[in-house]
């Protein structure tokens, strides 16, 4: 069998977060997120319940005809089932900081900024949290600046939230109810204490916890020989590095 | 020959003003880089950039060469070629003021200009930090009382006018109509703005309006007051079904920035060379 | 061959349930007759049909057909061919109900519902007596203060969510986008509705997605529910590009609605005809 | 010289008032607006005050791109320097009435509806009242039902009202301050004394009431050569009737 590489364990992982989406989004700056979308996509493509997947930074791979604002509009409307945010720091009751670190506005250390995340945190009913960099810097016991907030109280309108963290060492679901997240799955290749250890802020332990899939050598052709080259268009830095080197 | 009043890049630079509000298209929607040079050689001062809704090494140049005063924005970043080191460097040495946003706001801030409403609502936002600082929102109570949510809050952005959008694009026709094709952002930028320049690729000798299908794609001239013709203008940037991003420039740029004396340097090579050329016909 | 399963006309009016709020599309932007005969043909009633922003002979066959229960448009007219009879009739004899508005109101409560918010501001409407008709709206205090207008009075309007578009096109592509050209209220329309079908012309054997010019002018097979193949699915109206309107039909069209008698035989006759060529492939 | 119709003359007189507009739009079921509009974007087509006109129900002489929604948010930016209102009744106000005659919501007479017209003349600078007929039933001292009003408090955001009134008989003007019509000029084959007597409302007097004016030759034959066969295209009724019969 063909070394699996790590990111390909994540894509396949979080491919399989989408199995009933019917429309997918793909935000900025999404290479491993964008990759799964479209691994799930394939594989689907034969069956009844078609995916849909809609990368942004994209011109072939958009559904959208409305401008830039359509993915916003469309999220709002309930019609996207699951998007990405990521998180300079993201904290145990699923606050996330896109902003930076120390105090704000004079940071310490500047990051790009909050882009969608103020409003499709609140309306997509599927967010999946991805940080690739699992440590006490990034997952936090509480983040320096809520660009958007885990939860919400029950005047303000959230048909949607957090439901998933994945990270290279594990994947979390998240309980909105006892505002905490729950680990389900880790990387084979870390104990659970190293997890405990390197994650800033509590979590419920599972005891059905399972490992990472290892992708079928059937997902990896399907991977390598038909989503590496559509990545290479739109996240060409990331396609090299990984398949094309 | 067209029927209006081709303009240069250096004339479109020159009719941006200090301290006016600019609107700055995204990456993916046409960055005007050749009157952005322009605008650097210039020395203008004091901009005020109103990105729709992130910026890249556009916002990062003007930022790095001291012509922005305040940024509102979703993002600034260089995307895969990592973050924005002038950026990071003006908010971190408080050089610049930032007015931190997420992108449905910036488009409906615009969208309440287009409609000439002084305010529009927007769900979400509420219990973020970028509320927290910004005095020019406020939450309400929804005045428009559902079943459901009688005590729903709902934040209302203030309608925002800009001064002046410069956007490169790919083709206008012989009566100054400019193809934007799915870009549609662009046409509320337009709208929402007192003067618009266009740069593009080239200029067709048709009328758009004369195809119902490109009408579709089209910008109508009655919101345009100049267009320069200036070949490449988006580089390093990509303009679609044209030119891809420069991967090579980008990393170029991103390794100089670091460093505001590097960057400098960067610069004065970027400027002394002609990269564009900006042909009259 | 298309990559979708497609409908026929008579599924489409069989999808429209009674009491249901209607998205009917003006003169310019498609109306879907052939589904309309369809749904006189099922006996439809107490529908409610929301125009924008205003209706000509589908609304009116349908108020004389005793389909409709209420009607919120700007206008139900026959436009050159003069004012709408059945129209005038049921309003006159207090048949059905209106809710009076206004084109911009029409679009703003669509656009509303498109971004998911409750409600919309709208400058214009007070001191209209169509404000004084309509419980739904309401005049707030600004909340937004500016300088100029500290006590400016602004009108708000609902959210308003479609339970069914029905519009009529010139094509769709083998993956079910539909082309809109720039009608783009059909848009707003089909952001703003629950379920949404189209009947067209022709399906081609491309996907839109492929041309960004065809992409512009793309209603997405995202927001569609089911596509008919209809020839001449619009007229007596007209389709850009396809055909004008038919105005002798509309001239008899005219003259028989102007009594219900002279309607109802003209509506068996239009009934028992088959004017439209309804094939799937 | 050729036999002028009466339509022509006011055609010709409509032209005159939009002499310093960049920008006129026509909405629905104005064919005499809408003609000349052309006449005066004709006129002017090779001088350097260009004039575009948007006919809303023409595909062709149509400048917006992003649906029928466009008319109303460009007026409401302030782009549209004159747009045209009609009325079944117009009073001394300047009130409009386009939804019919009779107490309100059953009323005696239905006609077609307000349209854009209760924002429409808010916001557009020069609206043009234009109603051919000119008796006591359309011009009437306070309307039944108003879809517009001529007036607002100041705080309500005008920046837009009627300028003119333009029927067969006469061309008023309106005073936003005294709240009045005053008569500009009169029609020929009327003396001033029936515009009286077919007006509801009062108006004021005009030491210096002038005639409508006779079209020239030449601004016949462009009228008849070049514009008439355009507005066949989308006013063809109308067309037919006056030229083409």
């Amino acid at each position: 069998m063909t070394e699996v590489l790590q990111p390909e364990i994540l894509i396949s992982e979080i491919s399989n977060l989408l199995r009933d989406d019917r429309h997918v989004a793909i935000g900025a700056a999404s290479p491993i997120p964008g990759s799964a979308a479209l691994l799930a996509e394939e594989e689907r493509r034969n069956s009844d319940s078609k995916l849909k997947v809609t990368i942004l930074h994209s011109q072939k791979f958009n559904n959208f005809t409305d401008g830039s604002r359509e993915l916003f509009d469309a999220s709002a409307q309930g019609r996207i089932d699951t998007f990405f945010l990521g998180g300079v720091q993201i904290d145990g009751e699923a606050n996330i900081n896109l902003v930076g670190t120390g105090r704000y506005p004079k940071l310490e250390k500047r990051f790009s900024g909050s882009f969608g995340s103020a409003l499709m945190y609140f309306v997509v009913p599927k967010i999946i949290l991805f940080r690739e960099e699992h440590t006490p810097r990034t997952l936090v016991k509480k983040v320096d600046f809520i660009s958007a907030p885990g939860i919400s109280p029950p005047n303000v309108y959230r048909p949607g939230g957090p439901k998933y963290l994945i990270t290279n060492k594990a994947l979390f679901s998240f309980n909105k109810k006892d505002k905490n997240f729950k680990i389900e799955k880790i990387n084979p290749e870390f104990t659970l204490d190293e997890v405990i250890k390197s994650t800033g802020f509590e979590f419920k332990t599972n005891k059905n916890l399972k490992y990472f899939n290892m992708p079928s050598q059937k997902r990896i052709d399907i991977l390598r020989n038909l989503i590496a080259p559509k990545v290479l268009n739109f996240y060409p830095q990331f396609a090299k590095k990984l398949w094309f080197n | 020959m067209v029927n209006f009043d081709l303009m240069t890049v250096e004339t479109i630079a020159s009719k941006v003003e200090d301290n006016s509000l600019i609107g700055i298209p995204a990456d993916y929607s046409g960055v005007p880089m050749s009157v952005t040079i322009e605008i650097i050689k210039r020395k203008k001062r004091n901009l005020r950039l109103y990105c729709l809704p992130l910026t890249t090494i556009q916002g990062d140049m003007l930022i790095g060469s001291g012509c922005v005063k305040e940024i509102e924005t979703a993002a600034v970043t260089l995307g895969e070629y990592g973050q924005a080191p002038r950026f990071q460097d003006a908010i971190e040495n408080s050089k610049i003021k930032i007015k931190d946003s997420t992108c449905p706001a910036l488009h409906a801030q615009l969208q309440a200009t287009e409609k000439s409403v002084p305010f529009m609502p927007l769900r979400g936002i509420i219990g973020s930090d970028l509320y927290h600082n910004r005095k020019d929102w406020s939450v309400i109570d929804n005045p428009m009382k559902t079943h459901s949510k009688d005590d729903e809050k709902i934040v209302i952005l203030p309608a925002v006018q800009l001064d002046v959008l410069i956007f490169h694009a790919a083709k206008a026709d012989i009566n100054g109509n400019v193809q934007i094709g799915r870009r549609r952002e662009l046409a509320t930028l337009a709208h929402a703005s007192k003067k618009v320049y266009v740069t593009v690729e080239e200029i067709v000798n048709e009328d758009f309006f004369e195809c119902e299908l490109k009408a579709s794609a089209t910008l109508p001239s009655l919101y345009i007051d100049g267009i320069s013709l200036s070949k490449n203008g988006a580089w390093p940037c990509g303009l679609t079904d044209y030119y891809t991003l420069d991967s090579e420039e980008m990393n170029k740029y991103a390794k100089a920035a670091k460093h505001q004396e590097t960057f400098d340097t960067y610069m004065e090579n970027f400027i002394s060379q002609s990269f564009y050329s900006n042909n009259l016909i």
